[in-house]
């Protein structure tokens, strides 16, 4: 059967849908508008970065809502109902009032930091979606650092904590800026080590090259290292049960405390924005982003896949967010210091020394990285390491849990006695002072 | 010398650094100068990105923009007295500000003299350059030797500002 | 392209700005604010000779890692002094600190 | 350079972005400032004293051992970039490293430098 040829065009740019968008307006801007080659390439540059920046923050709409339904269901109420069906425009109506809200400078604020911070915020958030890959050839800006462009960029949110922090002169702000500072500073050694895995695994930064080297998930070759980053993301990002830094029952939410109308808008959104986001990064590094079958043959596809891993994770994140209870700070820092890092730093070592092993002793142990061969051939080509890698990561896992269980029973034999001793005090009861004569 | 496009990002982030640079010597409010020099770290980073040392420029904004500067400003927050500081140059500045100058022009002409004339790098970056530096790194021809040496620098760094730095305990 | 000279001039600004600072500011954090800047001029200029003479070799970008390890280490320990200082003398204007002189 | 193209795009759109409400907020938005509305935010209580309260060290401190353990990680990237074809040599390299680092933690958690009290 024929089709005519408006189908067949229609059909090329459905199975790619961003290359065939970028064809389509590179023939508009030269052939039609007759533009240079490269002002045309410069304003589908803008014009894709654009519509990036907007969909990181217009998805807010439907995730904001999602967190919205799901944290009701976990607490046996209706969540929004009234706005729009389902109450999906509940987002949308609390935009319009908080642009209606003055924004109040409190007295004494250092008015310059003190706007930029929320702006510095959001652009540490947005700026990350460079480097997500969408589909195989779809990804903002294919850097060769793109691994570490994520960390430096996110580590520009921390200034603008320390900024908001500063500029609202109020000591609840100050606070949960120096608690965010110890604890995302903290967190922020586990998460560089558990990216450091896919970057060792894969031999580059590139974040396509490390999905397209993962045909099996990062995550069940290293799932040690891939729940100790999620954690540290976690963490990053501040939710609960990390959440001391702005702790409402505390220190009443913290270095955004005098941030009102659109100024803390701007905030919300950049921790919401954020919250998705390390579930992107999630699927990417670990969980193999847009991979999955016949991604190869219609590239959009992988947008298709990309979205389902990140919604199934960004769900296993709000529903943590909503039944664990919070930490302390100081069990977070124990956390981090004292189990998050050692462990992550055991699972490097011993990983380096039996994975170069294998690479000695197994032929062809690392041809799977090579994109050109087949699929099947690459597949099967990665089942030794994956294999190998799997067995030191239950091993040190194991270890690691058994230790800190061991610890654990100690500690709380420990904390018994002190009570037992407590209640019941050894020898006779001293007499009561009365200090009447 | 023509007007080429590249040269729009490299005086942006040059006014950064250096605009930078400046509120991190003039300002008065400590915190101030520490935002200043995020300022100025971030447009070398910029810069970095131009010289298409793309790795060094991400490891800029990771060490000094999230650690450097947050270390500072911590510091600063911690001895709070400093808030209270109004004078913030002291009486040899004027010479201070002589020799900078000295210095910027001696620096200047004899740079302008010697590589006036480079205008183009002489090759392209080779595409696996940190693969390359991470072989130069761990080679024993290579850096070897300076890479242990920087990790016993900053264990040796650490031991030392936790001790000067804990308070006294009992 | 940026001829290789510009660049130098900027790291040679920021250069004489770390000198005017360390030279001139009372206030220990700010003299270490400026030694960063002036570290960071190196750094500039580093990479600038690299990638308009050796971009093939590495060595360039080895030295700025290098830099930054020196940079990180004196930040570190200038840092803690001027906290145990501050907590002993109550000072960390640096001229105050003058124990040694006598 | 295309990348970095779009990356200084995206930098200035999501710096600009959320500027235009913000402004627009300030411009359009309702503004009335009085002395009990634009006063430190402490639920209803009178602030007192300094904003400046002193804080403890241990904050320096942690931010102390992430600088060291940040170096580090930048030192070890490109070393992890390459580790697909290193030597064995290398490889040793970066374990002596590796073991470097974690004696900096240990270090710190013999020392007690790790509770936070």
């Amino acid at each position: 059967m024929e089709l005519p040829p408006i189908v067949t065009t229609i059909l090329a740019i459905l199975t790619d849908v961003f290359t065939g968008i970028n064809d389509l307006l590179m023939t508009l801007w030269v052939d039609t508008l007759g533009l240079s080659e490269q002002l045309a390439m410069s304003i589908n540059t803008f014009i894709g970065a654009f519509a990036l920046a907007n969909f990181v923050l217009l998805n807010l709409i439907l995730t904001i809502w999602f967190e919205r339904k799901v944290s009701a269901r976990v607490q046996d109420r209706f969540g929004p109902n009234r706005v729009g069906p389902w109450g999906i425009l509940q987002t949308v109506a609390d935009l319009g009032k908080l642009l209606t809200k003055e924004i109040i400078i409190p007295t004494n604020a250092d008015i310059v930091p003190f706007f930029l911070a929320p702006l510095i915020g959001v652009l540490s958030v947005i700026t990350i979606w460079a480097v997500v890959p969408f589909t195989p050839t779809a990804i903002g800006a294919d850097l060769s650092v793109g691994a570490l462009y994520f960390v430096a960029v996110s580590s520009l949110g921390l200034t603008a904590i320390l900024m908001a922090g500063w500029s609202s002169n109020n000591k609840y702000s100050v606070l949960g800026a120096f608690r965010a500072v110890a604890m995302l500073v903290s967190y922020e050694v586990p998460l560089f080590l558990g990216l450091m895995i896919p970057v060792m695994l894969t031999g580059t930064m590139s974040m396509q090259a490390i999905v397209d080297s993962q045909l099996i998930a990062y995550f069940f070759v290293m799932p040690v290292a891939g729940l100790i980053f999620w954690t540290a993301m976690i963490a990053e990002v501040g939710r609960q049960p990390f959440d001391v830094l702005e702790a409402e029952s505390e220190i009443v939410a913290g270095y955004n405390i005098e941030y009102s109308g659109f100024a803390f808008a701007i905030f919300y959104a950049a921790e919401w924005a954020h919250g998705f986001t390390i579930c992107a990064l999630m699927a990417v590094l670990y969980f193999a982003g847009w991979r999955g079958p016949f991604v190869e043959t219609i590239p959009t596809l992988g947008i298709v896949y990309l979205g389902v891993k990140v919604l199934v994770i960004y769900f296993i994140q709000v529903w943590a967010r909503f039944t664990v209870p919070r930490l302390r700070l100081d069990h977070i820092m124990n956390l981090c210091w004292k189990f998050l890092v050692p462990v992550m730093l055991v699972l490097l070592v011993v990983t380096i020394v039996i994975d170069k092993a294998a690479a000695a002793l197994i032929p062809n142990y690392l041809a799977y990285l090579n994109p050109d061969l087949p699929y099947f051939q690459r597949l099967t080509g990665m089942l030794p390491r994956a294999g190998v890698l799997l067995f030191i990561n239950v091993i040190v896992g194991a270890g690691a849990l058994l230790a800190v269980s061991r610890q654990g029973r100690a500690e709380r034999e420990r904390i018994e006695a002190l009570r037992l001793a407590e209640i019941e005090p050894a020898g006779p009861m001293a007499p009561i002072e009365t200090g009447a004569d | 010398m023509t007007f080429s496009i590249i040269w729009i990002p490299f005086f942006l982030m040059a006014a950064f650094t250096i605009g930078g640079g400046l509120g991190v010597v003039i300002s008065r409010n400590l915190i101030h100068a520490a935002l200043f020099l995020a300022l100025s770290l971030f447009g070398m980073a910029g810069l970095f990105v131009l010289l298409e040392a793309t790795f060094i420029a991400g490891a800029q904004v990771l060490v000094y923009l999230g650690a450097i500067a947050v270390l500072i400003t911590i510091t600063i927050m911690v001895t709070r007295r400093l808030m209270g500081i109004t004078e913030t140059v002291n009486r040899q500045w004027p010479i201070a500000a002589l020799i900078s100058l000295l210095v910027f022009i001696t620096l200047t002409v004899v740079n302008v003299n010697a590589f006036g004339a480079v205008l183009e790098p002489v090759a392209p970056v080779p595409a696996d350059d940190i693969t390359l530096l991470g072989l130069l790194l761990a080679d024993a021809e290579g850096y070897f030797v300076p890479f242990e040496v920087a990790s016993v620098l900053l264990l040796a760094a650490l031991i030392g500002s936790i001790v000067v730095a804990r308070e006294a305990r009992e | 392209m940026i001829p290789l000279s510009w660049y130098l001039i900027v790291a040679a600004f920021l250069f004489s700005l770390g000198v005017y600072g360390v030279l001139a500011r009372r206030n220990a954090v700010a003299i270490l604010m400026a030694i960063e800047l002036m570290l960071n001029a190196v750094n500039l200029n580093l990479i600038a000779f690299w990638r308009y003479n050796s971009p093939g070799i590495m060595a360039g970008q080895a030295f700025v890692l290098f830099v930054f390890a020196v940079a990180a280490a004196e930040a570190a320990v200038g840092l803690a002094l001027i906290i145990s200082i501050y907590r002993s003398r109550e000072t960390v204007i640096a001229e105050d600190v003058n124990l040694l002189k006598w | 350079m295309s990348e970095w193209t779009f990356i200084a795009f995206l930098f200035v759109i999501s710096f600009a972005l959320p500027a235009i409400p913000i402004i627009a907020g300030r411009v359009l938005g309702p503004r009335k400032p009085n002395t009990i509305k634009t006063d430190t935010y402490e639920c209803g209580l009178e602030t007192v004293g300094d904003t400046w309260v002193q804080f403890k060290v241990q904050y320096y401190i942690f931010a102390l051992v992430f600088l060291v353990f940040d170096v580090e990680v930048v030192f070890l990237f490109p070393w992890a970039v390459a580790y697909n074809q290193l030597p064995l040599f290398g490889v040793i390299a970066g374990i002596v490293f590796i073991v470097t680092l974690a004696e900096a933690l240990i270090y710190a958690w013999r020392k007690g430098d790790l509770e936070w009290l």
